[in-house]
């Protein structure tokens, strides 16, 4: 067999990074070198140098400590709002995938309008309702992505819901409660995983975007997505205002997704480990 | 020698997490055309692996080493591309499982004409439709139309058994033909892969958990044991008179015999008990049963891998 | 065939449903969003500031002072005869810009559709049948970087590169096929991403299976199983996951048509978001929400050439 | 003690679909205590169906399944709990048999959690006291069911299913998936446990010479419909029914 | 002497090259590009921009922004300013070659005095604020119109100025005010092509009746992206930008450093303001609004973030004005702390600031903003920034929630009055619609006054108090007047920006 090594030290790198970066963001009140919003006009667009390791932005604010300060914003409300979809999706799923008949049908149909309308003009009716900000990122993004997770879950439901091993339950006694919690969730968390972690990198990027309709976060809150964004001006004369969030971005999308894919393998107890479910 | 094909001393491991799985060991034998080899033997012991090691279709996972010789080629070191040339034309296959063994999006038409290549579709098709007709099939034509779900069981297993004749092989490789059919299927089956043994004089490896059937259709049997020849000899001989008593206890698990298991697990393949590998299950086991490999003693016409007949 | 056609209809009829719903969201989106349509629609010159006696006077004009069950019940009425609604802003007939920029989403989703089809595919293929290789290891790196590059960061970089350091291609417009070839490709690059995995993923289950084993078997080439028996059937699920995002590459359309100066819907929608333009909000969302369920149903129904099992009755009900 | 009158079973395709599936048509039969019922039957002639039908898996459209003159087919959710653990059930595929996530031991305790009939702990004792009767090693309690031979998952749902000390067991094929001796392994051991919990078996199969070699009376399904039903001798000897007669005769002839 | 031919010859040969070479050069299309659709068609109230040199209007803006003569040569008025009589320029036609006369005159003014508010992305057609009192207009002779006020209207040109007096020919629009062809006006370029949101095509009038432009073909490309519009200049796909917001001061700036490039720029009309709110605290209290003004470093918010380019002022009045007088601003944060606690004490009230998200497309306002909340926060007042769409903004501006917004406003005419009215007045509709909260009585006073005055001159002297009242008693501070960017390849001669676009006919190949 062709040893997977190199996937497995991949993975290992992965989730050590994202290690790094969690307790960054919770050491930011001592790592960070300077305050992160502390606009310093005499010294903008700064390159790299041994007082601000990676240069200042156009408001001569350091880039390090936004970063490490931005961590923080990104990764929370990503997380926030992936565990929300994710609850919600979770429930949908079941409702229709473990019951089904006729509750499945009008669930579906459900599902089938949120995923047929356009996320933007939602996100930005939602920006529109609530004013731009925390909260209306987190609902936009729910509201946006709460269907797609459902139906995955629906279909990994409706694949074991038919083995033996359910129905062997239900000769034993269980009830509907005990199955769903005690089997099916925990046989669906490994692929859910990976779509859990797909999903957090996607809401970085879903803010980062928002922030090119002018609806992402507010000013001057650090952000690694806002921070791509408003560097974009500058990414020719000043490419370092836009290599390091990018980095860091990319970094922890590409972290978090291996986090996915180990997470699966770790679930999976089953032969077929060499078959990643995404 | 071109009617059969001699192994000699094959061996294949799988590397797996927990160690090398040993699934066949030193296994000699030979398959002759026209006759009926069955192989027969516990879940694990090593069948279906020897049958796939033939065609070099076994994982990537898998060390193979040894020799099997056909028309003075070693079969398991063959380059991919004449291995091809010798898949379904010269030694045929019948999968373990029909259900699963046939694409199922695919008309069988499709399934059965890709075997036979070539550019003049219309006597491939009427050959197809008589290897159909063969197989007892009345309206080959719907057949053919049909898609595998649309079929039987039973009719799947012919449809495998037609795809791996139609080309007219030297021998057959039949992984459990008839498993999971009833009765009345079990007995076409068995009057097809007569009638084929008897006209054209194919050399079937029948591998089978159905010693019914093996009993009624194989010229010799060997039974295994642990990727180990435990015994064979002709099939009458070891049916009315086992000799090794690890066929001994097999033949007598049918239900229509006692119905006794052989008492104990099979070995890990992993770790292979030293000596005989039968000898934890042994009830006739001596002290150097477990100190050394008993060699295959010929006795009469078979041959057994016990001190007893030492 | 007796199978496909009820299976037709169950299909085509739950979609209807869908439709309502959309219809109804649509409408709501549009005036469930802050600001007032009428100030909007006069102060389009960005220097005049309406007094509320104008504004007023255009509320009634634009029928804005009516209950939102009759507004929509006008709306829905107009929009099953053909009539969209007429731009706040500028006057326009939406249905008439629709005409207008249509194509142009359209060229640039379904390019973008063949872009994803094309480049991710064949990458899955290479991918599993070289599983554990470098090739396969980059692959999925390259997967992952597809995923998390923001798509207006893509879209700056190509047009760098392409436009302005090679001059190979136009950095904008539309016209040409070579206009179409960054702004698709910025689109397609997400979705690329996941199908790209997912694909690889539902290929290696099918090269695992029985009759893929049988088919080298019977001493059939590797291309030839490979496409033969492998792909069609590890595609299937594929299908219908292209179908889910092709929502996302419309809705996605409006960033990179601004970006790419291309004056498509998404375009259209994105300036009729941002000034209150509602019946122009409305048209677009219902018109995705619809180009959606019925590219959905398009695939649901193509499932019935696909896959036998539904046509001629399989087990899959 | 277990009775089914007339019991229909059928599937629709859901709507708009309008054809109809009927695997069990109007089946009536008996089940005799502490005695083992054979169900005999081609695959695909509703063997399985019935068998979901009886455990109350699912519903089914008309007829009657009276367990000691108890209609379950009438019975709610939570009525049906005590029967629960009177009727158990065993089924074809071992690879599928167990929860795949879980330990062994976490299979085995889920009766004794369900129905609270023994804390935590004094059930992992029962359980590990049980094993050997069931040939069963304590290494496998703690591995997962992939890791362990298909007899032995077998012997863990046989295992299970009894622990809740049931009256009547319905087997759906269970050794259909293993080899000769296991085969014998797990029918010597349900021998065994007739004999010693007076328990009454209802074993689908298609094998005859399995059905022929251990049930007392035989029901013949074909298509969803009892042709013939006897005791074992009888049937066997003198059947009736033309299809029955077809089967005996293979029977007889030796072949098959 | 053959060899004297050949000398010749050889020289009439090069004049022709050199002649086709010209000829070549003239035809060679220009391709432009701007932000906005500068035609958006038949239902804009104008067709298309002024600055595509198309139409013309009777009266235009000259180089000193005052009133200057263009399709009207001259005109004059009677003693109260109620009766005007407009001399019109003659031998002019249409590009349908319908002739420019009284007719036509009085043919536009029918379709004017139809439209009530007629939307338009360049400027909102209401006829009753452009032609205040207007009771008729008539022909007197061919080419001379009288128009008649029932009040007196002595600023009258200045709001005809351009946009308020486009004259297009007769048979191109029809008694629905909307246009029936392409708009047919008589300047040195006639619309041939435009395709909605994509380009528009121009071309050299050949028979106009002045200068005629230097270039045959011209297209304009419609980029909304500032960082495609750079990309494409930088990839020489487009020779130039033009419109508001053409490019952002720092891809202004990033152009420039690449010596293919060249700048052109001209004080534009447009002034960057920022508006408190002062209809609640703490910005209801006057001095909070001065201490603000003092606090905000305005030549360092020019300097980083506009390049220099544009004057920083607390005059509300637009420099482009023919009005506008200089009042420099004054940077003193000592005392515009010393102001704070006055008002405030130790209350400090959080301040929220809203900004357009239109606006950060062409203004760096997401740096202004942050700017602004260092400058809060060195005044001790904790701030937030909401960046919002255009819609929310300008509700929240009209509802009064929200503290400071950023925000730009042009002059709509050469009229002074209209910025006064809306800003200061207590019922100007800025006033309210931003929630000002403004209210000066000697403001309102001298608008009345200016609303009847009749003389020029003690127009200009109002004007002059307004202006300074606009500088002491803040009803929004102004900030800086900007400039118009014309960045453009150094292939093109003459790219010259203008107060609102750039000099279209004057632009050649080098
Ligand atoms: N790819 C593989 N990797 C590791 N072990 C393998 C692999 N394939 C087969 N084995 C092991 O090799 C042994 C022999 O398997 P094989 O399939 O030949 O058994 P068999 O005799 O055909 O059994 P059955 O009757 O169940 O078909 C088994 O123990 C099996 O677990
Ligand atoms: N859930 C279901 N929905 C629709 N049809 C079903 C369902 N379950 C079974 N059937 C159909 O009912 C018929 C009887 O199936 P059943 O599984 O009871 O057969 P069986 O006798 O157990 O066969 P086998 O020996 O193969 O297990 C089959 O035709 C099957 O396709
Ligand atoms: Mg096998
Ligand atoms: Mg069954
Ligand atoms: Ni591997």
């Amino acid at each position: 067999m062709k040893k997977n090594t190199f996937g497995k030290w991949i993975n290992r790198l992965g989730i050590l990074f994202l290690l790094l970066l969690i307790l960054m963001s919770l050491t930011a009140e001592w790592i960070a070198p300077y305050d992160p919003v502390q606009v310093d006009m005499s010294n903008r667009l700064q390159p790299p140098s041994t007082e601000h390791l990676m240069g200042t932005d156009a408001m001569g604010r350091d880039i390090l400590s936004r970063i490490i300060y931005g961590g923080r914003t990104s990764m929370i409300l990503a997380t926030a709002a992936s565990s929300g979809t994710m609850i919600i999706g979770l429930f949908v799923g079941i409702l229709g995938g473990y019951f089904g008949k006729w509750l499945d049908e009008i669930i579906q149909i459900f599902v089938k309008i949120f995923q047929s309308l356009p996320p933007l003009s939602f996100m930005l009716a939602i920006a529109g309702v609530l004013g731009p900000g925390f909260q209306s990122i987190l609902i936009a993004s729910l509201i946006v992505s709460w269907a797609d997770f459902s139906r995955v879950v629906r279909a990994e439901i409706l694949k074991i819901r038919e083995e033996s091993f359910i129905q062997g339950l239900r000769v034993l006694g269980a009830g509907h409660g005990y199955i769903i919690f005690r089997h099916i969730l925990p046989s669906i968390i490994g692929p859910f995983m990976v779509l859990f972690t797909a999903q957090v990198g996607r809401t970085i990027i879903a803010i980062a975007s928002l922030s090119y309709l002018g609806l992402g976060l507010q000013p001057p809150q650090p952000d690694w997505g806002v921070m791509i964004f408003d560097a974009k001006t500058y990414m020719r004369t000043d490419p370092h205002l836009m290599y390091f969030p990018g980095i860091f971005i990319i970094g922890f999308c590409f972290s978090v997704n291996l986090l996915g894919d180990a997470l699966r393998d770790f679930f999976d107890t089953s032969e077929r480990k060499d078959q990643p479910f995404l | 020698m071109n009617n059969r094909i001699d192994v000699n001393h094959v061996h294949v491991a799988f590397q797996t997490k927990e160690g090398l799985v040993k699934a066949v060991n030193h296994l000699s034998m030979s398959f002759e055309k026209g006759k009926v080899t069955a192989m027969i033997g516990e879940t694990g012991s090593g069948k279906s692996v020897l049958g796939l090691s033939l065609l070099q279709l076994l994982p990537d996972n898998s060390l193979v080493s040894g020799e099997a010789f056909y028309e003075n080629q070693n079969l398991l070191t063959m380059k991919a591309s004449e291995i091809r040339k010798i898949r379904g034309r010269k030694i045929a296959l019948i999968p373990q499982n029909p259900d699963t063994s046939l694409n199922p999006l695919l008309k069988i038409k499709r399934q059965l004409l890709e075997v036979v290549t070539g550019n003049h579709r219309q006597p491939i098709k009427t050959a197809i439709f008589n290897e159909l007709k063969r197989y007892h099939f009345t309206d080959p034509e719907r057949v053919a139309e049909a898609y595998p779900f649309q079929l039987s069981g039973g009719m799947k297993q012919r449809i495998l058994a037609a795809a791996a004749t139609i080309r007219q092989p030297e021998f057959i490789i039949a992984d459990e033909p008839t498993k999971g059919l009833d009765v009345l299927l079990r007995h076409e089956v068995y009057q097809i892969f007569q009638q084929m043994k008897q006209d054209t004089h194919i050399g079937f490896l029948l591998i089978t958990h159905d010693l019914i059937f093996a009993n009624h259709i194989a010229d010799h049997l060997l039974v295994l044991y642990a990727g180990e020849i435990m015994e064979s000899g002709p099939t009458q001989d070891l049916f009315t008179e086992p000799s090794h008593p690890y066929t001994k206890g097999f033949i007598e698990a049918q239900p229509y015999k006692s119905l006794t298991p052989i008492p104990g697990m099979p070995p890990s393949l992993i770790h292979l008990p030293t000596g005989c590998a039968f000898h934890p299950r042994c009830p006739y086991k001596k002290t150097l049963c477990q100190q050394e490999k008993p060699p295959l003693f010929s006795v009469n016409n078979r041959k057994v891998r016990c001190f007893l007949y030492a | 065939m007796t199978y496909a056609l009820p299976y037709a209809l169950k299909k085509i009829i739950l979609a209807l449903p869908v439709l309502i719903g959309v219809s109804v969201i649509a409408f709501l989106l549009g005036v469930v969003a802050l600001g007032d349509p009428a100030r909007e629609a006069l102060s389009a010159d960005g220097v005049s500031t309406p007094t509320q006696e104008e504004i007023d006077v255009k509320r009634r004009e634009l029928g804005l002072d009516q209950s939102l069950g009759k507004q929509y019940q006008q709306w829905i009425g107009g929009i099953l005869q053909g009539d969209l609604g007429t731009s706040f802003m500028t006057n326009i007939p939406i249905a008439e810009e629709f005409r207008d920029r249509l194509p142009k989403t359209v060229a640039l989703s379904i390019s973008a559709l063949l872009l994803v089809i094309f480049l991710s595919i064949p990458l899955a293929v290479l991918m599993a049948v070289y599983q554990h290789s470098w090739f396969d290891h980059i692959g999925r790196l390259f997967s992952l970087l597809l995923i998390s590059t923001p798509g207006f960061l893509a879209a700056i970089l190509l047009m760098m590169f392409f436009s302005v350091h090679l001059r190979w291609l136009p950095t904008s417009g539309y016209g040409t096929f070579s206009h179409l070839i960054i702004p698709s490709l910025v689109l397609a690059f997400g979705t690329s991403g996941v199908i790209m995995r997912v694909n690889r993923a539902t290929l290696l289950e099918v090269l695992n299976k029985n009759y893929i084993l049988n088919a080298h078997a019977k001493g059939l080439t590797n291309p030839f199983v490979l496409y033969r028996h492998a792909l069609r059937n590890s595609l299937l699920p594929v299908i219908t996951l292209i179908g889910n995002y092709f929502g996302g590459i419309l809705g996605g359309s409006a960033i990179v048509e601004t970006i790419f100066a291309i004056p498509g819907v998404g375009r259209y929608a994105v300036e009729g978001i941002m000034s209150m333009d509602y019946p122009v909000i409305q048209a677009y969302v219902l018109f995705t929400g619809v180009v959606y369920v019925l590219f959905n149903l398009l695939i649901d129904l193509s499932y019935i050439i696909i896959d036998p099992r539904i046509r001629l009755g399989g087990d899959q009900g | 003690m277990l009775e089914l009158r007339k019991v229909t079973k059928s599937y629709g395709r859901g709507w708009p679909f309008s054809q109809k599936i009927t695997p069990v048509k109007e089946v009536s039969f008996s089940v005799y205590p502490q005695k083992t019922t054979g169900l005999v039957g081609k695959s695909g002639c509703g063997k399985s169906t019935l068998a979901r039908c009886i455990t109350g898996l699912q519903p089914i459209d008309s007829g009657h399944i009276l367990y000691q003159d108890v209609s379950l087919n009438r019975l709610s959710f939570r009525d049906w709990l005590p029967y629960r653990r009177k009727i158990q059930m065993v089924f074809q595929h071992p690879d599928t048999a167990l929860n795949p996530k879980k330990k062994i031991l976490e299979s085995l305790k889920e009766p004794f959690r369900l129905h609270r009939i023994l804390p935590e702990r004094e059930a992992v004792q029962k359980i590990r006291e049980s094993l050997a009767f069931f040939g069963l090693t304590e290494d496998i309690l703690f591995r997962y069911p992939h890791q362990v031979s298909g007899g032995q998952i077998q012997r863990v749902a046989l295992l299970r299913a009894l622990s809740l000390q049931p009256e009547l067991l319905v087997l759906d094929e269970p050794t259909s998936m293993l080899d000769v001796s296991v085969q014998a392994q797990m029918i010597q051991l349900l021998q065994k446990i007739q004999q010693e919990f007076s328990l009454s078996m209802l074993f689908i199969s298609h094998d005859i010479h399995l059905i022929k070699a251990i049930s007392d009376q035989v029901l013949i399904m074909k298509e969803g419909r009892i042709l013939e039903q006897g005791s074992t001798e009888s049937i066997f000897s003198n059947p009736i029914h033309p299809e029955t007669k077809k089967i005996a005769d293979s029977l007889r002839v030796g072949l098959f | 002497h053959a060899g004297s031919t050949d000398a010749d010859s050889a020289t009439s040969q090069e004049v022709e090259i050199a002649q086709e070479d010209e000829k070549d050069l003239y035809e060679k299309e220009v391709v432009l590009a701007g932000p906005r659709d500068v035609a958006p068609g038949p239902e804009d109230a104008f067709y298309m921009s002024s600055i595509l040199s198309v139409w013309e209007p009777l009266v235009a803006i000259g180089p000193d922004q005052q009133p200057a003569p263009k399709l009207a040569t001259h005109w004059e008025r009677n003693e109260d300013a109620t009766e005007w009589i407009f001399h019109l320029k003659e031998g002019v036609t249409f590009h349908d070659g319908h002739s420019f006369d009284a007719d036509a005159v009085i043919a536009n003014y029918d379709r004017y005095s139809n439209m009530h508010g007629k939307s338009s992305s360049f400027y909102t057609f209401h006829f009753d604020a452009v032609y205040p009192h207007f009771e008729s207009i008539e022909k007197i002779e061919d080419h001379q119109v009288k128009m008649i006020f029932s009040e007196p209207f002595a600023l009258l040109p200045y709001n005809m100025a351009n946009f308020g007096s486009a004259m297009y020919s007769p048979d191109s629009f029809d008694e629905t005010t909307d246009f029936t062809t392409i708009a047919q006006g008589t300047g040195p370029f006639r619309l041939v092509e435009h395709e909605r949101n994509q380009y528009v095509r121009l071309e050299a009038n050949e028979d106009y009746y002045g200068e005629k432009a230097q270039v045959k073909n011209i297209q304009i490309r419609i980029i909304p992206d500032p960082q495609t519009r750079f990309a494409a200049l930088k990839a020489e796909e487009i020779m130039g930008v033009l419109d508001l917001g053409a490019l952002t001061p720092e891809l202004t700036r990033q152009l420039l450093e690449d010596d293919r490039f060249d700048l052109s720029y001209q004080p534009s009309t447009i002034t960057h303001y920022l508006s408190c709110n002062g209809t609640r605290f703490p910005f209801n209290d006057p001095r909070m609004k001065k201490a603000l003004s003092l606090a905000i470093d305005r030549e360092l918010l020019v300097q980083e973030f506009y390049n220099g380019y544009p004057e920083p002022t607390v005059n509300i009045l637009n420099a482009a004005s023919p009005f506008a007088k200089t009042i420099s601003p004054v940077y003193d944060p000592e005392k515009a702390q010393a102001l704070v606690k006055e008002v405030l004490g130790d209350q400090t009230p959080e301040l929220e600031i809203i900004v357009p998200s239109w606006a950060l497309d062409r203004y760096p306002y997401k740096e202004q903003a942050e700017y602004l909340q260092s400058v809060l926060s060195e005044l001790g007042l904790p701030s937030s920034i909401s960046i919002m769409d255009g819609a929310a903004f300008r509700e929240r501006q009209a509802q009064g929630d929200f503290d400071i917004s950023l925000h730009i406003q042009g002059l709509p005419d050469l009229n002074p009055m209209t910025i006064f009215n809306r800003f200061m007045h207590s019922e100007g509709s800025t006033n309210i619609a931003y929630s000002l909260g403004f209210s000066n009585e000697r403001v309102d006073e001298l608008l009345a006054q200016l609303a009847v005055e009749t003389e020029l001159d003690l127009i200009k002297e109002v004007v002059d108090e307004l202006q300074s009242i606009s500088a002491e008693d803040i009803s929004t501070l102004p900030m800086f007047h900007d400039v118009t960017l014309a960045p453009h390849h150094k292939a093109l001669k003459n790219y010259e920006a203008t107060v609102y676009g750039v000099d279209l006919p004057g632009i050649s190949w080098r």
